[in-house]
């Protein structure tokens, strides 16, 4: 359900419907395991550099 | 000889005499998966759904296995953002219990709509207006919510620790799980609900339909707090289940005994709004659309008056009661009964909120509509179940689920462990029951 | 924003049941009209798709007072609470396959984004919603008889009758020819059934244009309804009623008919409800 | 973290050896990983958006070459042959007897598709299986007499009345339907208002025309 | 380079992301739920989309049954998909019945028979019409040669049209008189007519403006004569503030539309018209012309005797008040009319009862007055050329009848042991299915040596044939279609063909004149035409030129005028009631449902559709019966219904609409011929009810038959 869908109209109803349960579940999801996955990854490669903490 | 891959220091069962069972279980999956083939080739005539009974035993199945299975959301909300520490023990086998009952709803979802290769137009071409949109969406995204809550505890695998890539993930996401927890509740919180407006929006069905607070049938409210008041039960039921068959115990009564009194509470709570809730459209909804309450349970084969009370007092009151009291409490033999009326309770609301529904007569010279399942639709609703007993077996099995496992059951004999969390001498007299 | 709201139409019905004889020849026009299939065995009324189904209602009393009359029942295009255009069954849709027509009041079912959840079916009081349990097949040669201006369903999705949208369609279009597309006069836009009806029993017409038969019969009360504010249209002839109006569906098939037991099948009524308000029609009435 | 966790990771020192952890290694074995990484993935992505578009439609050839320029200057415009009946509907295609107001047994010009055209059809009376370009989904009702009056062909079907070679027929593998219809380029960028032919872009005019992107049954049949 | 398992799954998660950002995953999701779009999605459905064109309409004529109404076919180029009313036809203006509007399935239906077929032992094979017509006249040829041409007969459905009158003209240059009708309306009307005002003669109801109806068991609004006109007639009745009243044992849905039911016990409808004429008689309501009828003084002494309203009341079961009520009210109306016909009005009816009601009419004066009975002349606007027949054809035709009607040759050909018939030809017609008793119709034409049948379908009669001529279907066949049924006008149609004959079958007119022409001598010269359309422009040259162009002739349509003599001495003579057969204590009558047809044609797969679940469910046929009857029986369960001629299986639906003792089975089911849609549901209430044939008319009048139900 994407703004340039047929069905989109820019109205409250969409905005928070489709931002709310759309967009924001998908960004903080999103945003959690990138994070997640870069650290461990930036800390898998500084871990091999140094030896067991 | 699969112990490389078992948890240090946990004792399992021999590798063919699980093998046994998880081939028995998996007959029953492949049943399920030939009912499911059979669907899929032949088309819907393969159920004994029909134009009044568009929803059937499957979505009563969707909708209950997420009522007892959704309370991850509200066990996830205690623990991270209530900090109620107690629960540490018991919510990864909570994430593994949500993870299941969504990956089947969905998977039921899957077989039950009739064109499944459309079934992606729900998201493109989403009605905002309707409560299944709400549905499709916070179900899909929870399920996310409930693997990634999931990911930490595979990852914490003996073999998979070993991958320090995997070892910092899980480290990593268990630091903000706070957040995922916190999306998931709201997914929930709102899922839950549309699931009950599901039923409470339809105006054209006098037997469900509720006033609204806003745009919200008051269902909407009572289906969310139905699910996070009786899901303790269904978790203390699979627990208890899991304990008989592996004989060993799992979760510390201190744990049980908290789950116990949150449910005791949230279910009396609840069943009071409930009976304000039957009451008022007993009273003043029904009657303003033409309906004396006891149109709806009368004159036909199954839903009687009898149901009303089922639901209500002997499966919401008394198990209300039996898990407030501390001593009902704590008797185990008493909370297992409470336990298991509060599963049926909401199954059974689940049952009356979908199939009651389209039972009711609702045109004047309209009758009664009374439904049989098909095989294909037990097979296919059995198989989630089958599918559920198989993933807790491997994680139980192989995944670190139970952090009280070791103290609980092999009672302290290295010296390395410091903490005064042995308890008096009593536990482990408990622990061998 | 509605497209060009004051010229709106409001497509509906009047059924007159002492005129229908329970013939059946609607049924039958509507299934030729719109290539609806048919199977070996259609005595399960449940999984027998009619888009116009005539029922058979009784006064309920015993020999030889018994009393009967035919019904028939199209989809009501129903306008919905308030008739804003949420009927039961395009507020629950959940991927707009059902739609209302502000500018016709026909609510609109596209078979190619169907994808067969089957909720409208529960939402619809009416049962006008039909789901396609098998494919549709057609003996060897009779496929030759279907109609290109109603695409042919497959298995897996929700049908309902469309009041003969294809013909509205055609009126257009011949409307567009004519060069004056505004107006169409009545008798270019019949459904099937209102032009098979032997006994002339449906009157089809737009219920927002007064020259119209339908208009003239239902007298449709453009005020909400004092006692139900959901209800929007009620009529002013005494002996009109609609089904499940207490719901506030907001139909757009009326129903007329002298014989009171008949008026008061068309609703719920509790107990002494009935004589209360059998002679009240809308605002204007004395009751 | 929970205990268990604490014990596992103890224990992995001194379990059998057989588990390489990599980490201990150089790490040029992440490097390479890397690299087979971005190889398959700048392979499998060219594929996909340059190779998939041959395959998914297949090309197909129209029974004879159609000049259209030639016509338009012979028999006058579009309407001509394309036209709108008294009823409001549509001709589309012309059939063989429109042909035959000017075509008869000999050819009136030297081309040699024409002369396919006299002997394959005129002679025989067989109706001419040309390939739409414009075929819409059996879905889709499109009304000739409601966009003659106020939109120019060219609008839609593009400058087709100046071409003289009838182009390649590109017909979608999986439905059957067009390439017209859905686009030229795979990724719906267009150029043209005629590139493409979809549902969004009829919304998007009827949207800028009338206000309103249309209810379902306008365009649905 | 050391490639490892890191490798590896690098190469892996490349290829997946790569994939899936490219656009291929999006486009072959949205592709493959288009694909779910289209019409071909599975083998089995559509391989293609209906094809649009230009739209067209062609009118035409409906002969599915003796209605005939006006139908208009649309067509796609040439492709017809929908039949409705053709408005402003004098018949129907504008409705059809469901049989009608589903005429198309007729068209593809799976039993139509494409070929000419040949039987050989029990199966057919195919062979060409030219083949076939030969075999016909060879075999015809040597029965002229044996000397007794009268042994050829014919059972055709109606005596009226060029069809049926080639017909009748082959048996006649060839030297048989035995021509027949299947019993329907338009017969018992002539036979009524005859009883009553003399040969030649037919009856039409102006139902259109009569403003006392008084319906004795006739569904006018159940496909009783000629249905659509009915439709309109019973519609405009509220405006027209004219009263119905219905007397059937059963609340049909004439009977619920009506002003007034009259509950009747089954058969006794002879009766109460009797007690009325008694009643209209005693009270000196009667129009002054009624004395002059002949036999009048005779019937006013037996009605006294006979049908004093106390002892009709005992007979009937109505009270003596309502008879002597609606007497009073039917006379005083300003245009009564008394209907008849049971049901449909074809099948079983006796000669008493329709005598007795028509003589309530001709009591009342309403004889060719508005809204009244009109007497009118048969349908005579053929003009065939004078037939030139040679001596053997001469003195064949001169010979007796082998029995005045159908059920009288069956029983004839049954008993004798030498063949009476030695070649049968059956057109629009199915006796082994419509007739009473279809077993002992089975045997009968089993032993006939030679069957001809000229059905569209392989229906239960064309399966006993030895030749099937298959002929086109109404949508593909030039014909004239004679309106009767008890139409107050007469009109003729024009069936035009809207399409080319899908399958290799001929227009029946054709098939008898090319079967003429094959047998040579004096009855080729009969048949100088090419064709039949050759022949129906000839035939029909008085009013071809209004046939062809608007369709429809109208030959006579206001009040008849002249003088009609009437001679009700039949009814005087008090003829004997028919008593239902058998002496179990509860009646089995038939029940005529508009929604099936019971002249022998099966319903088509959508009029099935319509037929409620009370009435069909699965393969079980549902008998109505009042709860009280059916003390210990479960509405919906199952039961056997036992009756002298056999047994059935059948469902219970407990209907206070029928009068306790009676049980009611529908008409139209139990077929068996090769139509899943329609075939082997139900059982075929012939199989349970014999004929009885009435003394005075020879007419099979068994209106029910005694059954018991367990």
């Amino acid at each position: 359900m994407l703004p340039f869908c047929f069905e989109w109209v820019w109205d409250l109803g969409h905005v928070l419907f489709i931002g709310g349960l759309l967009f924001a579940p998908i960004g903080i999801l999103g945003a959690g395991l990138t994070y997640c996955a870069v650290k461990a990854a930036y800390e898998t490669i500084n871990d091999s550099g140094e030896s067991h903490h | 000889m699969d112990s490389a891959l078992i948890p240090e220091g946990a004792k399992r069962c021999s590798f063919p005499k699980f093998y046994m069972g998880i081939a028995v279980v998996g007959a029953v999956v492949l049943w399920g998966l030939l009912a499911w083939g059979l669907i899929y080739w032949k088309g819907l005539n393969q159920t004994n759904m029909n134009d009044y009974y568009g929803f059937a035993l499957w979505i009563w199945a969707d909708l209950a296995v997420i009522a007892v299975g959704g309370g991850a959301f509200f066990t996830g909300l205690l623990k991270y953002i209530f900090k109620i520490d107690e629960l540490k023990n018991i919510i990864n086998f909570a994430v593994i219990i949500g993870f299941i009952c969504y990956s089947s709803a969905l998977l039921i979802l899957a077989i039950d709509i009739g064109q499944p290769l459309r079934g992606w137009f729900i998201f493109w071409h989403a009605n905002v207006h309707s409560m299944l949109t709400e549905v499709a969406f916070c179900l899909s995204f929870y399920f996310a919510v409930l693997t990634i809550e999931f990911i930490p505890n595979i990852l914490e695998n003996r073999q998979a620790n070993k991958v320090s890539f995997f070892h910092h993930l899980a480290h990593n996401m268990h630091g903000i799980m706070v957040i995922f927890a916190a999306t998931g509740a709201a997914l929930s919180f709102f899922h839950q609900g549309s699931l009950g407006g599901v039923a409470g929006v339809m105006f054209g069905r006098p037997f469900s339909f509720r006033e609204h607070l806003n745009i919200w049938p008051y269902t909407f409210f009572l289906f969310t707090w139905s699910a996070a008041a009786f899901w303790p039960c269904f978790t203390l039921l699979v627990t208890k289940i899991t304990e008989t068959i592996t004989g060993k115990k799992l979760v510390g009564d201190k744990t049980v005994h908290l789950l116990s009194k949150i449910a005791g509470w949230m279910i009396t709570s609840y069943i009071i709004a409930k009976i304000i809730d039957t009451i008022y459209w007993a009273t003043v909804t029904a009657p303003s659309l033409g309906f004396k309450w006891t149109h709806f349970y009368s004159n036909n084969a199954l839903y009687g008056k009898w149901m009303l009370f089922t639901e209500l007092i002997l499966c919401g009151v008394l198990p209300g009661v039996l898990l407030i009291m501390k001593s009902t409490r704590e008797n185990s033999k008493l909370r297992l009964l409470a336990i298991i009326l509060g599963v049926i309770g909401v199954c059974l609301n689940r049952w009356v909120m979908v199939l009651q529904v389209m039972a009711v007569p609702v045109m004047p010279f309209d009758t009664w509509a009374l439904y049989i399942p098909s095989w294909q639709e037990m097979a296919t609703t059995i198989l989630p179940v089958a599918y559920g007993i198989i993933l807790i077996a491997l994680t139980y099995r192989y995944l670190p689920v139970f952090p009280q496992e070791q103290e609980l059951n092999y009672p302290v004999e290295e010296e390395a462990v410091d903490e005064p969390v042995v308890a008096p001498a009593a536990e482990p007299v408990a622990a061998t029951e | 924003m509605k497209q060009e709201h004051n010229k709106a139409h409001k497509f509906g019905m009047v059924i007159d049941l002492d005129k229908c004889t329970g013939c059946g020849s609607c049924m039958v026009s509507c299934m030729s009209e719109n290539n609806v299939p048919f199977k070996d065995d259609e005595s399960d009324k449940k999984k027998s798709i009619t888009w116009m189904r005539v029922y058979k209602l009784t006064n309920g009393k015993s020999f030889p007072d018994t009393e009967i009359v035919y019904m028939p029942r199209p989809c009501q295009h129903c306008g919905g609470k308030g008739d804003h255009g949420h009927s039961p069954c395009v507020s629950v849709c959940p991927a707009t396959a059902t739609d209302y027509g502000y500018d016709t009041g026909i609510v609109s079912q596209i078979y190619t984004r169907c994808f067969g959840c089957r909720y409208c079916m529960g939402a619809c009081p009416y049962h006008a919603r039909y789901f396609n349990w098998w494919d549709p097949k057609w003996p060897e040669g009779m496929e030759k008889y279907l109609s290109p201006d109603v695409s042919p369903r497959m298995r897996g999705i929700v049908e309902k009758c469309s009041f003969c949208y294809h013909r509205y369609q055609a009126a257009r279009d011949q409307a567009y020819a004519e060069g004056d597309k505004d107006n169409i006069p009545e008798e270019n836009y019949q459904t099937a059934c209102t032009t098979a009806c032997p006994a002339g029993a449906i009157v089809f017409g737009d219920l927002n244009n007064p020259e119209h038969k339908v208009h003239q019969i239902v007298k449709p009360d453009p005020h909400p309804d004092p006692r139900n504010k959901h209800v929007v249209g009620k009529s002013r002839n005494p002996k009109v009623f609609r089904l499940l109006e207490r719901l506030g569906t907001n139909t757009k098939v009326y129903y007329l008919s002298d014989r009171e037991w008949v008026r008061k099948q068309g609703d719920n009524y509790l107990e002494g409800e009935w004589d209360k308000i059998k002679n009240h029609h809308g605002d204007t009435s004395h009751g | 973290m929970s205990e268990i966790e604490n014990k596992a990771e103890n224990g992995s020192t001194e379990s059998a050896g057989e588990c390489t952890s990599g980490d201990t290694k150089d790490d040029k074995g992440l490097g390479l990983g890397v690299i087979f990484f971005i190889v398959a993935f700048v392979v499998c992505f060219l594929s996909g958006t340059l190779l998939f578009p041959k395959l998914l439609y297949s090309k197909k050839e129209q029974p004879f070459n159609f000049d259209h320029e030639l016509h338009v200057s012979e028999a006058g415009d579009c309407d001509a042959c394309h036209s709108v009946r008294e009823d409001g509907s549509f001709t589309g295609i012309p059939k063989l007897a429109v042909c035959l107001d000017c075509h008869a047994e000999d050819p009136l010009g030297e081309t040699e598709d024409e002369v396919v055209f006299v002997e394959e059809y005129v002679n025989k009376e067989k109706e001419v299986p040309w390939l739409v370009y414009a075929r819409q989904p059996d879905c889709v009702f499109f009304s000739h007499a409601a966009h003659t009056t106020n939109t120019d062909c060219k609008v839609c079907h593009g400058p087709i009345g100046e071409s003289n070679s009838s182009r390649v027929y590109e017909e979608n593998r999986l439905t059957g339907y067009s390439r017209d219809i859905w686009g030229k380029n795979i990724f719906g960028i267009k150029k043209h208002s005629w590139d493409r032919m979809k549902m969004d872009d009829c919304a998007e005019c009827h949207k800028k025309e009338t206000g309103h992107q249309g209810y379902c049954f306008q365009c649905h049949k | 380079m050391k490639v490892d398992r890191r490798s590896f799954l690098g190469l892996g998660l490349g290829a997946a992301a790569g994939i899936t950002v490219s656009p291929m995953m999006l486009k072959i999701m949205d592709d493959s739920s288009i694909l779910t779009q289209t019409t071909k999605t599975w083998p089995w459905a559509l391989d293609h989309p209906p094809f649009d064109g230009e739209v067209s309409y062609e009118s035409s004529v409906c002969s599915l049954c003796p209605g005939s109404c006006g139908i208009s076919v649309r067509k796609i180029d040439d492709r017809p998909v929908k039949i409705e009313g053709l408005a402003d036809y004098p018949i129907n203006d504008g409705g059809a019945c469901l049989h009608g509007i589903a005429g198309l399935q007729y068209l593809y239906d799976p039993a139509r028979v494409k070929t000419p077929l040949k039987k050989n032992g029990d199966k057919f094979e195919e062979i060409s019409w030219d083949d076939a017509i030969a075999l016909v006249a060879g075999k015809l040829s040597d029965i002229r040669k044996s000397g007794s041409p009268e042994k050829l007969a014919c059972i055709a459905d109606k005596g009226q049209g060029s069809v049926s009158g080639l017909f009748k003209r082959l048996l006649k240059t060839f030297g048989s008189p035995n021509f027949y009708t299947m019993p329907s309306l338009e017969s018992y009307l002539e036979v009524t007519a005859a009883a009553l005002h003399g040969e030649g003669k037919t009856i039409g109801f102006d139902l259109e403006n009569a403003n006392f109806v008084l319906s004795f068991g006739a569904g006018i609004i159940e496909g009783w004569g000629s249905p659509v006109n009915c439709f309109k007639a019973n519609a405009s009745r509220k405006d027209r503030h004219a009263k119905l009243y219905q007397i059937e044992p059963r609340l049909s849905n004439t009977a619920a539309n009506a002003d007034k039911w009259i509950p009747i016990k089954p058969g006794t409808q002879a009766d109460l018209a009797l007690g009325m004429c008694a009643v209209i008689l005693k009270n000196n309501l009667f129009n002054s012309m009624a004395t002059g009828f002949t036999g009048f003084s005779k019937l006013t002494a037996m009605l006294q005797k006979e049908y004093s309203p106390s002892k009709t009341s005992e007979i009937t079961g109505v009270k003596a008040a309502d008879i002597e009520k609606m007497a009073i009210s039917f006379a005083k109306a300003k245009m009564p009319l008394a209907v008849f016909g049971k049901g449909r009005g074809d099948g079983a009816q006796s000669l008493k009862e329709m005598a007795a009601v028509h003589t309530l009419n001709c009591l009342v004066g309403n004889i060719n007055k508005k809204g009244g009975a009109f007497i009118l002349p048969k349908n005579d606007y053929l003009e065939f050329p004078g037939e030139s027949m040679d001596n053997t054809a001469r003195k064949g035709f001169s010979k007796a009848k082998t029995g005045r009607y159908v059920n009288q040759l069956v029983e004839k050909v049954n008993a004798s042991s030498k063949p009476v018939v030695e070649a049968l030809f059956v057109y629009n017609s199915n006796p082994c299915y419509a007739l009473h008793n279809p077993k002992s119709v089975k045997e009968a034409i089993g032993k006939i040596p030679f069957v001809v049948s000229f059905s569209s379908y392989l229906d239960e009669t064309a399966m006993e044939a030895d030749i099937v001529l298959p002929s086109h279907t109404f949508v593909e066949r030039l014909e004239d279609v004679p309106s009767g049924a008890g139409l107050a006008k007469t009109v003729v149609g024009l069936t035009k063909p809207v399409i080319e004959p899908v399958f290799d079958t001929k227009n029946p007119g054709d098939a008898v004149i090319s079967i003429a022409k094959a047998l040579e001598g004096s009855i080729a010269e009969n048949f100088e035409w090419e064709s039949y359309e050759e022949c129906l422009e000839n035939v029909t040259s008085g009013i071809w030129d209004s046939l062809s162009e608007d369709g429809v002739a109208v030959i006579s349509e206001g009040v008849p005028s002249g003088f009609v003599n009437v001679n009700i001495s039949f009814i005087a003579n008090n003829p004997v009631t028919i008593q239902a057969q058998g002496d179990y204590d509860l009646t089995l009558i038939p029940i005529d449902n508009m929604r099936l047809i019971s002249a022998g044609t099966a319903a088509s797969p959508f009029a099935i559709k319509t037929v409620a679940d009370t009435v069909l469910k699965g393969t079980d046929i549902v008998v109505e019966i009042n709860p009280l009857t059916a003390k210990g029986l479960k509405d919906k369960g199952f039961a056997t219904l036992t009756t002298p001629m056999g047994t059935a299986r059948v469902k219970v639906n407990l209907n206070e609409g029928m009068m306790p003792g009676v049980i009611g089975m529908v008409e139209g089911l139990g077929h068996t011929f090769d139509n899943k849609f329609v075939s082997n549901k139900g059982v075929n209430v012939n199989d349970l009810i014999g004929p009885v044939i009435e003394s005075g008319s020879g007419l099979d009048a068994a209106f029910g038959i005694k059954a018991k139900i367990s």
